[in-house]
């Protein structure tokens, strides 16, 4: 009980990145998450760290990409506007498979948008905003608990697949304050064999990213590259489910949006429909088959987002047209409320009792 | 010596304090009362000493300052 | 569990202490077993020197830091009076510093507005610092069940800087002071 | 003999009579009412068009009578360039902070500078983010405690503070370039003579003009309002001298005449 | 027949730009579309026009920006790697309703990659690679001859719509010379009375990007340009069929893909196999009814791309479980092959046969 | 009496033995080929780390034994830091052409420098941008036809060419700072001796290094591979003057010292 | 259509003209309303001064601009022989320019290898830069279905830039003398 | 006067010419011959008047060109 702590969302992720030996950070300030950088000027050097505020989030991705390359753990994180800025780097990285931890704690958008939390970058996410095939991993955390817990988890999983990780949660999640236990290191080591460290007693190690000679490398590469992808798809199925298992209809949603949804879920128990939520806890790989299985047995599903639909593609590329797909969301800021999701859910039950179909 | 009347408008002022501290007469000070944006407002203690020098105005930074220069016309 | 859902507001200017008695009214709840969550205004919206923070108490996982309708809004100024005054439920708790409320007064007759004189209980210790403490103190003396003295004495050694937790002694006097002007117009009413 | 009054210090009219977010004390307010002043003394104002940073004013827009339009955060240069190239004819201002033009916006500063595009710009110099909360900008002081200095800059790790005008001094093209500040009604004369030349120069096609102004930040500064002045003076001055660094004549600008 | 002239994609597209009217061209180098900036070099100064070397592709597209707001036809191009860092702009620009063209000339990646001609931004083109909810049109030309129509469309639609149009075509594209006969300006105009040209007897026109107070503007800004979406959506509808009324076999492809897959529509036809082929000219919005109504009658699909898989997931969408949906594609600057299409078609018609559920 | 004979100049160790893909009379080669030797006589190649920007010089590392990665286009020195702060004890170099560096890379380039990083920057100035076939640089100069520049830079419209070490020696922080040309032997010779000395500086902790290299590309300049030394001397040097901008002892560094 | 698809590949150093013969063949192609394609190489594999382009002739709307086997091959210097002979389709033919290829040979020998002195018969002229027209000139004896002279001299002044035109006159006399070259040689064998 | 050997790896040269250019003796020229990259490539016409001054090594390009020093020793 005593080893709770009242934290930020962002400051817990902060301090659970160094628990997991990050020692390289590099950001440029931007709302909602700028407490993880002041975070990271202060206690970096509590741990012998490196913390640069860089020049600008395209030099600060950068920096990680050279700490990355060098073996560190290096990290950097933004909201919404910065993360595009950011999007050249992961795509070096993700093409260069390097390790690295990335946040992005989401505002609203587009342009410079606003400063609440929002759920509108899932594409740039799980889609790769940046040129190229590529994917990065992305969890998406509902709580300040699991802010910190993902990103602990993030730096193993970045090591083991030698591949970016993000770190995807709303704005609301970062200013948020909420008890958290912070955890512990996982132990996990990892060798870094193709880290620039200087050719000694070996052969150069080179961390390429242009692909040219002879015409088929880029190729080459990308197929290994999709074959990791193919692997992290096998391994990694995230996700959770509350009472799912009687439930006619099923909601989907992550994040904060996953949390009002719960609320909606026993609200609707409380009037006798019989409801239940998915919540992927990964968005790229998707639980794709998880939630196909969760879905069979319901009769409809309502994807709720912070945005105006971008996950709810991945709903439906799951179902794959088995069952109908609804959506509710808000963008810019504004919140999905309880008793939005109820009407919905109860306009629908009364549409198809009066056989009309809700368009 | 020119003589001024320093027009302050109470409800633009944010109290920062500027005007008085840059007054050369010190006849500008805090009221004890807060308009209606909740913010304590400057005031003048004594127009008459007023040499019109725009200080106050210049350093404003909510233009709630304005200067009116008497002047004697015959 | 017998233990409403609270969704507080508090606001106030800059240096008000506001996010603090957010927080201490978590770290509060949460030693007693509650789920807590604490928001603040951020960003531009700071500018001009006003500042407000979220919380919610609750018994149960809460789903959002956001509040809509409040169960109780302490307004430590004028402004936050006009701002959020709208924003107490029904039948809600309005709990406003008259020390600083001249010109701004509540005017909802549908929920229990509370005058407490927060600055100046505050300046009978000496400093215009604490008036959070005075409105905290009356929000306990109207919400009884949300926490015990004890455990609000305990958040606040948790909560305060190290520095300045030799002032805790005054700010609980304050609280206090809070409590009981809060108790009178009760039983007044 | 009678007396007469008349308005010496008067509202400019270019200020929209709205309350500006802005907090007590900060010198984007006298900037803007000096900038609103020069417009109104070059009847400027229907011929300008302003590009608000991403930084404290970004609504700047919302107080001055002007066209204005919002450039993504550093991108202001080049979105006044693309105002000015489209409309040679019109007034194009870039306004910006520190961390706006001198961080984030560093490449696309110089090279609006070096192409000598006929803008002016006018630097706001507060030695912080201010919209962000206080963070260190590429002007914080030594020693400046700022959230991501919590020590106070230490030159060793992040360098000393970059000074524009010495910096865009360097290059050819501009046509004005002057430091001034806000530390004392004399100074905020000046500032507003700066503001005029340089808008006049624009006027005059003779390319690019840079005004930096040293401003207050007390919110982020950690004093109280009315000290702003005097940090300015007694912190920023001495290693921001006010100095005009280059004040080339529409001809020399033409025949492309060396650095001053 | 003399009209025709053998010009570089690039330069087609250029010399339409000219044609419709744009004035204001900004970029920056990069392969394989270096010949748009240099012909705007030489050219812009023919039409008294204004073109600038900018200092980076994020610069670029802020002058696009500017000279939009200002009421003027802007337009920037580049290749992948510099179309990410242009995703600030577009963001904004997407969220300011500021019309302008931007063409990404794709070449391999991710990272540097190469600079063979690829059709991997897909996703960053149709979901935007910015943050927030935003949308793009995105024209696919499969030719030099429509890299010059389109491009003179896109300057209309982009004014019509108020929004930013992209013009997506591989480098291959872009690199090779093909007859082409120059279109003429479509005399459309449109009023621009919201450009910022100094607020001369009228009131303020201010281009924002920021909507923070208050705080529901933002979402209502979002649900206009979700509107707005919906329009585009319901109007644009633009693709090709390509002997599908009696396919069995459907093919969807667009760009040089396309190109390769009509090929093999033609050989497996002489194989006595009826393949077809959808070929959607704009992929945001992605002509979904119709590719649904044209899969409809066949019993398989395959998509065609080179990529690792991207348009794929919009025919998925599109035609939503109704039939079984394949892909073929290759990347990093790989172009599909005749041979291999006509494989693997064969092979499931095989497998088909016999049974055996290809994987 | 007999005669020994003794190898004079020999290809460096640390070169490997494959062929570049540069252009004959490429000056890329030439640097290549001094940084090698540089490695060699600090005995510093099993330390050193290079990291390559996106242009001509893209493939160094697999001419140059050493351990190499590649940065996106002009963020080379922000990579650069990137891997220095992982690894204090190793030489880490940024061998940049001037579009990465001046144009796309403004940013990095300018705060590295503020930084003090303790990183070797090479700069091959070749006034223009070789790889993608030859555009203006920002280096590029009045009058030189480019790709994107078909009449000749005109710097009324493009503004004149910048100098990076006359930039750069605006900020304190940098230790070194010299620009070097290719144009004759002994040039090369200064040359060398040039990026020696940086690299040393960077050994022994004192700080920024910046070598800024005036370097022939003949095939965009559209002369014979030969003639490319003599444009450097007759086109390049009046503009780019040789010169040491900076050269701070370590001890000056560390106490902060003033610009020189 | 009886014109079957040609695929043809252009190599050489750069200043051999490779870009401008392989846009000759496509606009006389053109002009007799043939489909074509032109796309050259590109970008950082120019370094190092060799250049080629593809060409593709057909009746019929092309596929891809790309050429993986080809049906003819002109190499105008030795790394150009050693690259593109693998890329000649069985059957196929190979140009190749005798005067400056005198290490690197053709080897195969189940396709059509053409040795024309290509710089020779251009310096015959006074120039070494007509090499391209020489070899052109020899595709035309071999493929007497790609397109007529008179459709060749028409492009040639449609192609070449209007400083260079007077040449012309010139570069089809080389073109002539290529021709004949090739003729020679198909009949000797 | 140094005596030297300029040793030209030819396969290595790509005949640039700026060893020629810059040899002080005038002893390089191109060869009429190419290498096996295609290139013309230098060779030196009289090596007995080589002074050894490494002008021809420090400005190759492609580090093709070795000065041997040749030294009496006693
Ligand atoms: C791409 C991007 N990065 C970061 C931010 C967050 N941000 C907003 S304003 C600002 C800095 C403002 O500082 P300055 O330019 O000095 O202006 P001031 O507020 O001090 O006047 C930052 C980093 C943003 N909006 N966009
Ligand atoms: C983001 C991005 N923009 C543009 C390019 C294209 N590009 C490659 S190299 C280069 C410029 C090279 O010039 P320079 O830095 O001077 O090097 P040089 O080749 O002259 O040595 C450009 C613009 C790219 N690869 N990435
Ligand atoms: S005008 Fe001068 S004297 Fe008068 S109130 Fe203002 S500052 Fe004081
Ligand atoms: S300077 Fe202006 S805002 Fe500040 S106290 Fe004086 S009148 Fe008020
Ligand atoms: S934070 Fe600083 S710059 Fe921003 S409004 Fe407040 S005082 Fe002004
Ligand atoms: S283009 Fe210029 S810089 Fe690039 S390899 Fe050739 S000569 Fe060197
Ligand atoms: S060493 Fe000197 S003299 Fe000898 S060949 Fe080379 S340049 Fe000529
Ligand atoms: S300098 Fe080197 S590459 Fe150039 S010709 Fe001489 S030996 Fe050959
Ligand atoms: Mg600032
Ligand atoms: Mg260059």
């Amino acid at each position: 009980m005593t080893e709770y702590k009242l934290m930020k969302g962002n400051e817990a992720m902060a301090e659970a990145a160094l628990i997991a030996g990050c020692r390289y950070y590099y950001a440029y300030p931007i709302t909602p998450q700028n407490e993880v950088v002041a975070y990271m000027a202060k206690n970096m050097p509590r741990v012998n760290g490196t913390f640069i505020q860089a020049e600008s989030e395209l030099a600060a991705a950068s920096m990680v990409m050279g700490s990355a390359a060098s073996g560190g753990r290096a990290m950097t994180s933004s909201s919404s506007p910065g993360i595009t800025l950011k999007q050249e780097s992961i795509s070096y990285m993700a093409g260069a498979e390097l390790p690295c931890v990335i946040a992005n704690i989401m505002r609203g958008g587009p342009g410079l948008g606003g400063i609440a939390g929002a759920q509108g970058d899932y594409f740039q996410a799980t889609r790769g905003g940046g040129h190229g095939d590529y994917r990065t991993i992305v969890l998406a955390p509902d709580n300040a608990q699991e802010l910190a817990d993902f990103t602990v988890e993030a730096f193993d999983l970045a090591d083991e697949y030698r591949t970016p990780v993000i770190i995807l949660a709303d704005g609301y999640l970062g200013q948020m304050s909420e008890p958290v236990v912070l955890p512990k290191p996982t132990g996990k080591t990892f060798e870094k064999p193709w880290a620039v460290t200087g050719a000694k007693d070996r052969k150069q190690n080179i961390i390429v990213s242009l692909l040219l000679h002879p015409e088929n490398v880029l190729e080459l590469h990308n197929l290994h590259l999709q074959e990791k992808y193919e692997r992290i798809t096998q391994k990694i199925r995230r996700y959770e489910t509350y009472k799912t298992e009687d439930a006619d209809w099923l909601l989907a949603a992550y994040g904060t949006s996953a949390r009002i949804a719960q609320k909606a879920v026993d609200k609707l128990r409380e009037d006798g429909i019989k409801a239940g939520l998915f919540r992927p806890t990964c968005l790229w790989p998707f639980p794709d088959r998880e939630l196909a299985e969760c879905a069979s047995h319901c009769t409809r599903l309502l994807t709720v987002e912070m945005s105006h639909g971008q996950m709810v593609e991945d709903v439906k590329l799951a179902v794959n047209g088995a069952i109908e797909v609804d959506f509710y969301g808000r963008a810019g800021g504004a919140l999905p409320t309880v008793k939005d999701i109820i009407a919905r859910i109860k306009n629908y039950e009364h549409s198809e009792f009066t056989h009309v179909q809700a368009s | 010596m020119k003589q001024g009347i320093p027009e302050i408008d109470k409800e633009r002022c944010k109290g920062c304090g500027l005007c008085i501290a840059n007054c050369p007469k010190n006849i500008l000070e805090m009221a004890n009362d807060i308009n209606s944006f909740g913010a304590y407002y400057t005031i003048c203690s004594d127009e008459s000493q007023c040499i019109a020098c725009g200080a106050c105005s210049l350093m404003c930074p909510d233009a709630a300052i304005e200067i009116i220069l008497k002047r004697e016309v015959g | 569990m017998n233990y409403p859902t609270e969704e507080i507001i508090i606001a106030g200017f800059g240096g008000q202490g506001i996010l603090l008695a957010g927080r201490l009214l978590c770290v509060a709840a949460m030693r007693q077993g509650r789920q807590v969550s604490h928001i603040p205004s951020y960003g531009a919206e700071m500018r001009g020197g006003t500042a407000n923070c979220s919380v919610v108490l609750s018994a149960e996982r809460i789903a959002s830091p956001v509040i809509d309708m409040a169960t109780a809004v302490i307004a430590l100024n004028g402004p936050s009076v006009a701002k959020f005054e709208p924003r107490v439920r029904p039948g809600g708790i309005l709990i406003w510093n008259s020390s600083l409320c001249k010109k701004i007064l509540p005017e909802r007759t549908d929920i229990q507005s509370i005058a407490i004189p927060a600055t100046e209980l505050s300046l009978t210790e000496g400093t215009e610092r604490a008036a959070n403490m005075a409105a905290i103190g009356a929000l306990m003396a109207l919400k009884p069940k949300l926490m015990t003295e004890n455990h609000f004495s305990a958040a606040l050694d948790e909560v305060v800087s190290e520095r300045n937790r030799r002032y805790n002694p005054v700010n609980l006097r304050i609280m206090q002071a809070g409590y009981e002007a809060a108790l009178a117009i009760i039983k007044k009413n | 003999m009678s007396t007469q009054n008349l308005h010496m210090y008067r509202r400019p009219e270019a200020l929209l009579n709205v309350r500006t977010h802005y907090c007590a004390g900060c010198g984007h307010g006298i900037i803007h009412k000096l900038f609103a002043e020069a417009l109104g003394e070059l009847n400027i104002r229907e011929e300008t068009i302003v590009v608000a940073p991403v930084g404290c004013s970004v609504l700047l827009y919302n107080y001055i009578n002007v066209d204005g339009l919002e450039a993504a955060h550093g991108r202001t240069p080049a979105v006044a360039t693309g105002v000015k190239r489209a409309q040679p004819n019109r007034i194009v201002v870039s306004y910006q902070g520190d961390g706006d033009l001198l961080a984030i916006g560093t490449g696309e500063t110089l090279h609006a500078a070096n192409r000598g595009e006929n803008i002016t710009v006018i630097f706001v110099n507060n030695a912080n983010y201010g919209m962000t909360g206080g963070q260190m900008a590429p002007t914080t002081l030594v020693d400046q405690r700022t959230l991501t200095s919590p020590k106070g800059r230490n030159p060793q790790e992040t360098g000393y503070p970059i000074r524009a005008c010495e910096l865009l001094s360097t290059l050819e093209a501009p046509a004005y370039i002057e430091r001034v500040s806000l530390h004392n009604p004399g100074a905020v004369k000046k500032t507003k003579k700066a503001i005029v030349k340089a808008l006049q120069y624009q006027k005059e096609g003779r390319g690019y003009s840079f005004v930096e102004i040293l401003s207050m930040c007390p919110t982020n500064w950690g004093i109280e309002p009315a000290a702003g002045a005097d940090w300015i003076k007694t912190s920023m001055v001495p290693w921001f001298p006010h100095k005009v660094f280059r004040d080339r004549p529409a001809e020399a600008a033409a025949a492309g005449g060396k650095a001053s």
